[in-house]
């Protein structure tokens, strides 16, 4: 960056400095806008120095990126409200300068850096709030930001805790603070016993700086911290795995049940298969857009509206396929192949006529965005919904085919058309309804994929392999099978990938069921037959 | 007469389903034996066994006393001498009745010698005679699968008489056939015997009242009872498990 | 007539229609837009085939070129790089059009590169690439390493004092390339080996849930880390799901990407990645009255105030505004004239400066850095003073340390200055 | 050999024949070029697809082993070929490294992998186009014969195969240039590939190949193994109780026929000048399918004209309507499907009052 006006300018704000602590807060965020990011951080220290009890709401709304500066008469105000029409009100008299022009006024800007310095002074204004959840966030990011100076600060604050999840928060904080400065040993370790039982990575790599301690007891607690640390950490580890493979076990079961329908039951080789996914995900997109535009309000509801919406596209789409061309091609399931092949090409330009070629946002409601930790891993909400959804479609499903007449008179077709035939089942209908049902499925599948990965017509594509894949592995015509396909072939990629890395993990899972294959030709959950196959 | 085919003490079940249990059973060169007994009496498991399909659990299944067939699988066993004809005639339908027939042939089977080999003229008088035989000469040039129900029967025990093989294991010739055909079948069948040993399942008494031989009456994989029909039509067991009354 | 007569006279029929389009009306001039409208590329070069159409649009109305209007002549290479060969020969050959604007990725570039050799003809290259070519016939418009990724790297370990580094891309040449060039140049800053994590996953890649958390890991380490992402196009929103959603905050690790710019954001609730960063020579919220009015008028032709505009729209803009100077300055549109006219020719870019075609026939760049706002846009957090020359050959690689390529003096686009050779004479 | 040219085959090697002559002589000879060499790439192009669609149905059509991963065998014989364009090119690449590609060269490779010997030496890269796919087959497929694998179950891990294969052909490590594969290329045998002469040569040994492809092709497919092959297509456990050890004539084919496809991928890489692992896209093999089933399936002359009616679309469709194609070309696929279930020979051969080819027996790949 440009050093010499940099040099010049810090200079200057040195020989300012002195009238700048005399300066008032108006005078102060009346100087945010100028300089460089280094001049607005000294000035940011400043604001939260004064002690105005508006400093805070200043910063907070820095932090949120909505502290701007009018050009009209470049007064420093908070923007508020949605996309092109911006509102404008004063930050320090709060006084309502009304709509305004989208590019009628310039952002206060601020970089990470300043983030992070406008974090840890709000923090430190916050420590004694009112609000628990805003002491917590005080004292996790005192954590973060380790300041000796606060520590007495936060002993204070800590000894005035009511909250226990807040009290080890600050205790955690004043621990590493502990361990930054240069107390006394026996407060060192102590501190160490707190990090200990905090035994995240964080935690290990407080005590790991702990570690060349010139008190060879503080290094010796640091150092057996570490490896209790660490040991817990590799059980977790596996935990971790278990876990991921677990959650791509789940996405490829979404993925391959509606296939283990349209292709296990009923023996159609249905390449179209991804584009219904796809096209579960796009009726995902277009609630929301209609919930965003309408009613806002139901967004967290979006995918609950959505799924049996996906259902019934995909669905309908799936008995006009049968209908439509499936059904002159029983019998003949390698022409399926081709006929659905040319429907999927056909789905894809469709889609991407409509909605246009590029990514479509669908956002998470709040229930699926974030993680929560359970124990040292992570585990992230989206992830967790999709698992339990999968299992619940899945559950459905095996209802629907063993305990209703449908999934009765289904079996019965596939199994023996001519007989349902004569005992006066209307076999087309039937047909016609379980396409219906895989086709729904993969919709559904959509509803969920659509939580973790591209809108785009190309969604289809990347799942279809994958899915055939599962099936077979699985047995086709058995569900079960499916099931168990997926989960072990989603832990087996899991637990690959930290040696081989995800290429290498993926193409050995795919040799994998080439060799299995030859194992067992029909299969996991083969039906033994014992009649003559002629 | 020496011992043609021997089952002894033979084993096999399917998840748990015993489909044969403790299965002995004796065929002499020549013979002519019927084999009857209720639907999943292992009748199909026994001759999935005899040809290779399918291995025993336990037991011994030797040819001419000396080779085990276990140890082989189908094309194997159908290189020893063992022909066998399905339940559902079987043949090639989109080859013509004369290809059918000239595919079966008792040749050497290696893919090499398939490759470059020239029909000679013994090979075409055999086909002839055998389409003869089996009363096909006249529809030689069709499509196997434009063949009427009986005719593709005849057409593979004709297939099976062209491998020329020792033993003939027929399941259920008779199966939808006019009456006329099936004592035209059991006709055919007496003249094969002797010349070559066969082994009928049959459900049809008629039938196998037609063909007038040694009969063994199967029951959950295992011998219920030997000897003629009169024989065995006697025997409380048989009565109570097969002629169901 | 048998059959076969039938697919012959058919194969007759397409190339007199293919040679009938070419000799048609002479007093146009054609354009050869050789995007993928179809297959896994298409999500981002469509948008391109767009733009180009809007420019050509736009220059009809100011009376086109040479007094001639333009003709675009738009084929869908479908991301299937031997059709591109195809369809590059058919542009230039059968369709007779004087200058082609096309492609993303490399392996497109070099698949068509011999046909434009061959039939000499030109085509402008839009999109950043990992350098290490220059060819007669082509010229580059986006970014060439030291115009992006460098700069990003220096802007991490000056203001935020990046100690620790993960390198993550999509297994192609680019990131291959990128990320040779920043461990040697980050290896020269003196960063450790061990401060160095290279992972690269297959193109598409959705399943994020294990490389996020070994980055949370290799990030925790106690040194400042940032990631620098090559990752391409499709496979950065389930990347950057995974991120928002283990809760890596860009305070935290911020990502640096390359290949992520308003477009692929638009497919993205960005709210939880506010902070992150990407590298560009272009960003849509610059504010100049060039950028407005390019935005503008983008808006009109694309009927949708949502779309957005990105470094490589404004790659085809400064190419084909460079184009239409070179052919009026050569006052022909003969190839040989117009690639001897276009080193030199200067236009204003729509970032306030002037990019000028160097003798690489690459160009010169602002670089900008910014930070992803919740609003799906980027706000500039760092720019150069001034603007970078686009080295075809990079100086951090030891083979392509000592080339050069000039097509002016040296009329050459590998000059060896060791040996003093044009590549292997 | 005359006796394997039947009336079909006759009317299409006739046909190739002239158009063997009429092409070159138009692109060269006559001036003005009524055949511009656009169309001269084009049709070589054609006729490796051709090709590659004639061992498809060799396998397919006429042992019902549905592949769905006859581009890897295509594809690799593709690289073997382009890795000797590679070595050709010698030290006029970027790098002027007389010996290392440039791929290899700017990632730091510092000697060629063992696997790269040989290759500059074109009888050798020639025998590995063949001996390649021909090896993988044999290995896939005397694992999967033996072990009876059949059908869908087939098709599907042969759709693995090629899958693995493409992704192992994009990481760099392996040494095949990644994602963007092998390009650049100079020449062939000191031929420049930039020369219409070069191009039009190709277009000859295309055809010439494609010929001899269908001849061979025919050649075993009216042999009393051919017979015995559509035996084990109709009637696979009849066919092992008459004592052919089916494995044995499964293998046999699967092998002659990636060959075949080796050869056609190692033709097709000099003429569009790259290969790259999208070659190995599921979606491709699959393209292959719908060639031969569009064409005909099981009649070979069929299967050819299929890549070329299929390969002629695209390439007019994508200039016509860029935005819609993929509209016409599955519509396409789905039409023929219902409406021409013998594919487009069948059609015409019916309506030229012929005895349509026999309908191949449906059943092979229902689970």
């Amino acid at each position: 960056m440009r050093l010499l006006p940099r040099l010049i300018l810090s200079i200057a704000l040195l020989l300012w400095a002195p009238f700048v602590l005399a300066q008032s807060l108006e005078e102060l965020v009346a100087a945010l806008p100028e300089g460089s990011y280094d001049d607005r951080a000294a000035v940011i220290a400043q604001i939260a120095a004064t002690g105005d009890d508006r400093a805070l709401k200043v910063l907070e709304v820095l932090l949120a990126g909505d502290l701007e500066q009018l050009d009209s008469n470049s007064r420093i105000v908070e923007i508020y409200g949605q996309g092109r029409d911006d509102f404008a009100r004063d930050i320090l008299t709060g006084e309502d300068y009304g709509e305004v022009p989208s590019r009628g006024s310039s952002k206060v800007r601020v970089n990470n850096s300043l983030r992070r310095d406008i974090r840890t002074a709000i923090g430190t204004m916050t420590l004694r709030h009112p609000d628990p959840a805003r002491r917590l966030a005080a004292a996790q990011s005192a954590f973060r930001s380790p300041d000796p100076e606060q520590a007495e600060l936060l002993a204070e604050a800590a000894a005035a805790e009511a909250d226990p999840e807040v009290a080890r928060a600050l205790a955690e904080a004043l621990a590493v603070v502990t361990l930054a400065g240069d107390g006394a040993a026996e407060a060192k370790i102590a501190a160490i016993s707190v990090m200990r039982d905090r035994g995240d990575t964080e935690a290990r790599t407080v005590l790991s700086s702990a570690l060349d301690n010139g008190d060879p007891q503080v290094a010796a607690a640091a150092e057996e911290a570490v490896r209790h640390i660490e040991q817990m950490q590799r059980l977790w580890g596996m935990a971790q795995n278990v876990w991921f493979g677990l959650s791509l076990g789940s996405v490829l079961l979404l993925a391959a049940i509606g296939l283990a329908i349209t292709f296990g039951v009923m023996g159609v080789i249905n390449m179209a298969h991804g584009e219904l996914v796809m096209l579960g995900a796009y009726t995902t997109f277009a609630v929301q857009e209609a919930i965003r535009s309408s009613f806002p309000a139901l967004f967290d509801w979006s995918l609950l509206i959505a799924a049996p919406l996906a259902f019934l596209v995909a669905g309908g789409i799936g008995v006009a396929i049968e209908r439509g061309v499936v059904r002159f091609l029983y019998g003949r399931p390698l022409e399926t192949l081709l006929a659905t092949w040319g429907i999927s090409l056909m789905l894809q330009q469709l889609v991407r006529s409509i909605f246009g070629p590029n990514n479509r946002e669908v956002g998470n409601p709040s229930f699926m965005s974030g993680a929560f930790e359970l124990g040292q891993m992570t585990v992230t909400w989206n992830r967790l919904w999709i698992l339990v959804f999968a299992l619940a479609v899945f559950a459905v499903l095996l209802f629907v085919l063993k305990k209703t007449p449908i999934g009765l008179q289904m079996r019965a077709v596939t199994q023996n058309r001519a007989m349902a035939a004569n005992m006066g089942i209307r076999t087309g209908w039937v047909d016609a309804m379980t396409f219906g049902l895989g086709a729904g499925i993969a919709g559904l599948a959509g509803v969920a994929l659509s939580q973790i990965d591209n809108v785009s017509p190309n969604l289809g594509q990347s799942y279809i392999v994958d899915s055939f894949m599962v099936v077979v592995f699985g047995g086709a015509g058995n569900i079960w099978g499916t099931l168990a396909g997926a989960f072990s072939l989603g832990i087996a990629n899991k637990f690959l990938e930290p040696w081989t890395g995800a290429v290498l993990a993926k193409i050995l899972v795919l040799v994998f069921i080439i060799l299995f294959i030859q194992k067992r030709p029909r299969g996991l959950f083969a039906v033994r037959g014992r009649a003559v196959d002629a | 007469m020496s011992v043609q085919l021997l089952l002894d003490g033979v084993n096999r079940s399917f998840d748990g389903f015993k489909a044969i249990n403790d299965l002995s059973l004796t065929v002499e060169k020549g013979e002519l034996r019927a084999i009857i007994g209720p639907n999943g009496a292992g009748k199909t498991t026994m001759m999935d066994i005899i040809t290779g399909k399918t291995r025993p659990d336990t037991g011994k299944v030797l040819w001419n006393q000396s080779v085990d067939l276990t140890r082989s699988d189908e094309a194997g066993t159908a290189r020893l001498g063992i022909g066998r004809k399905f339940q559902k005639p079987t043949v090639f339908e989109t080859q013509t009745v004369e290809d059918n027939i000239a595919l079966s042939l008792k040749e050497d089977r290696s893919v090499w010698a398939t490759l470059f080999y020239r029909r000679s003229a013994e090979d075409s008088a055999r086909i002839a005679e055998l389409l003869a035989l089996v009363k096909l000469d006249h529809v030689a040039g069709w499509m196997a699968g434009d063949l009427s129900h009986g005719q593709k029967q005849w057409l593979e025990i004709g297939m099976l008489l062209a491998q020329d093989p020792e033993l003939l294991l027929v399941d259920e010739p008779a199966a939808g056939m006019t009456d006329a055909e099936t004592m035209r079948t059991a006709e055919l069948l007496r003249q094969i015997a002797g010349k070559h040993t066969v082994i009928v399942v049959e459900h049809d008494m008629d039938f196998v009242r037609a063909l007038g031989c040694r009969v063994t009456v199967l029951h959950q994989g295992h011998v219920l009872a030997e000897g003629s029909l009169d024989h065995v039509s006697a025997n409380e067991q048989v009565i109570e498990v097969y002629l169901g009354r | 007539m048998t059959r076969f007569t039938k697919t012959l006279t058919g194969f007759g029929a397409a190339a007199m229609l293919m040679g009938s389009t070419a000799m048609a009306q002479e007093d146009t001039i054609k354009i050869g837009i050789l995007h993928s409208l179809s297959g896994t590329m298409a999500i981002s070069e469509t948008t391109l085939k767009d733009a180009m159409l809007m420019l050509i649009e736009e220059q009809n109305e100011a009376g086109g070129v040479l007094g001639k209007t333009l003709e675009p002549v738009v084929v869908d290479i479908a991301s299937d790089w031997p059709l591109a060969n195809e369809k590059a020969r058919q542009l230039i050959e059968a369709d007779g059009v004087d200058v082609v604007f096309g492609c993303w990725t490399s392996s497109c570039r070099k698949s068509v590169l011999p046909v434009f050799e061959e039939l000499n003809s030109i085509l402008f290259y839009p999109v950043q690439y990992e350098g290490e070519e220059s060819q007669r016939n082509v010229f580059y418009t986006g970014a060439s390493p030291n115009q992006q990724a460098i700069p990003a790297v220096d802007y991490l370990m000056e203001n935020e004092g990046v100690e620790r580094w993960v390198l993550a891309g999509t297994d192609y040449v680019y990131p291959r390339t990128t990320n040779k060039i920043l461990e040697a140049y980050l290896k020269d800053k003196g960063v450790a080996e061990e401060d160095l994590m290279i992972n690269y996953t297959p193109f598409g890649h959705s399943d994020w849930q294990t490389i996020v958390s070994d980055i949370k890991e290799f990030g925790s380490a106690g040194k400042k880390t940032a990631v620098v992402s090559t990752i391409n196009g499709d496979a950065n929103v389930p990347f950057y799901k995974e991120l928002g959603n283990q809760g890596i905050s860009a305070e935290d690790i911020p990502v640096v990407a390359f290949s992520v710019g308003e477009e692929e954001l638009s497919g993205l609730d960005t709210a939880p990645l506010v902070g992150h960063l990407a590298a560009w020579n272009y960003f849509m919220s610059i504010d100049t009255p060039e950028n407005d009015a390019f935005i503008e008028s983008w808006w009109d032709f694309i009927g949708s105030e949502e779309r957005v505009t990105n470094d490589p729209m404004e790659a085809h803009y400064i190419g084909f505004n460079m184009w239409v100077k070179a052919v009026e300055a050569a006052g022909t549109t003969d190839a040989d004239e117009v690639i001897a006219a276009l080193p030199g020719t200067e236009t204003p870019n729509l970032t306030g400066g002037i990019a000028t075609m160097l003798p690489n026939h690459h160009i010169t760049k602002p670089v900008f850095v910014g930070e992803i706002q919740d609003d799906g846009q980027f706000d500039v957090v760092w720019e150069t003073d001034d603007l970078v020359p686009g080295d075809a050959w990079s100086d951090y690689l030891p083979e392509s340390a000592p080339l050069i390529s000039d097509w002016v003096e040296l009329a050459c686009g590998n000059y060896n200055t060791e040996t003093k050779t044009c590549g292997a004479e | 050999m005359l006796s394997l040219i039947d009336r079909r085959m006759g009317i299409f090697l006739a046909g190739l024949f002239v158009l063997t002559v009429a092409v070159p002589v138009g692109n060269l000879a006559l001036d003005g070029q009524p055949v511009p060499s656009y169309i001269v790439a084009l049709l070589g192009k054609y006729l490796c697809y051709a090709l590659l669609a004639v061992a498809l149905d060799l396998v397919w059509g006429y042992c019902g082993i549905l592949s769905l991963g006859h581009g890897a065998f295509f594809a690799l014989g593709g690289y073997a070929m382009g890795m000797h364009l590679m070595r050709e090119i010698g030290p006029r690449g970027v790098y002027a490294n007389p010996l290392l590609p440039d791929f290899m060269v700017f990632l730091n490779w510092d000697s060629l992998p063992w696997y790269w010997l040989g290759f500059d030496m074109f009888g050798f890269a020639l025998l590995m186009a063949l001996a390649v796919p021909g090896l993988l087959a044999f290995v896939f497929g005397w694992f999967a014969f033996r072990s009876r694998v059949t059908g869908v179950y087939l098709s599907i891990i042969t759709q693995a195969m090629t899958y693995a294969l493409m992704l192992a052909f994009f990481r760099n490590e392996m040494g095949f240039g990644g994602y963007n594969g092998l390009t650049d290329f100079k020449d062939v045998l000191g031929f420049s590939l930039q020369a219409d002469t070069t191009r039009a040569g190709l277009f000859v040994l295309s055809a010439l190949a494609l010929a001899a492809g269908l001849l061979v092709a025919k050649a075993i497919t009216s042999s009393k193994l051919g017979k015995v092959l559509i035996a084990i297509r109709d009637a696979e456990s009849r066919t092992r109780f008459i004592g052919y050890r089916v494995e044995e004539y499964k293998l046999f084919v699967f092998v002659v026929s990636a060959m075949m496809a080796g050869l056609a991928g190692a033709l097709y890489v000099p003429q569009v000048g790259i290969i790259n692992p999208g070659e190995f896209s599921p979606a491709n093999s699959i393209g292959i399918v719908i060639w031969v089933a569009l064409g005909g399936r099981g009649t070979l002359v069929g299967a050819a004209m299929g890549a070329i009616i299929v390969g002629f679309a695209q390439t007019l469709f994508t200039s016509w309507f860029p935005e819609l194609w993929l509209f016409a070309l599955g519509g396409l696929f789905v039409f023929v499907t219902i409406f021409l279930p013998q594919g487009v020979l069948g059609l015409i051969e019916s309506r030229l009052g012929r005895k349509p080819p026999p309908a191949p027996a449906p059943e092979e790949a229902s689970a």
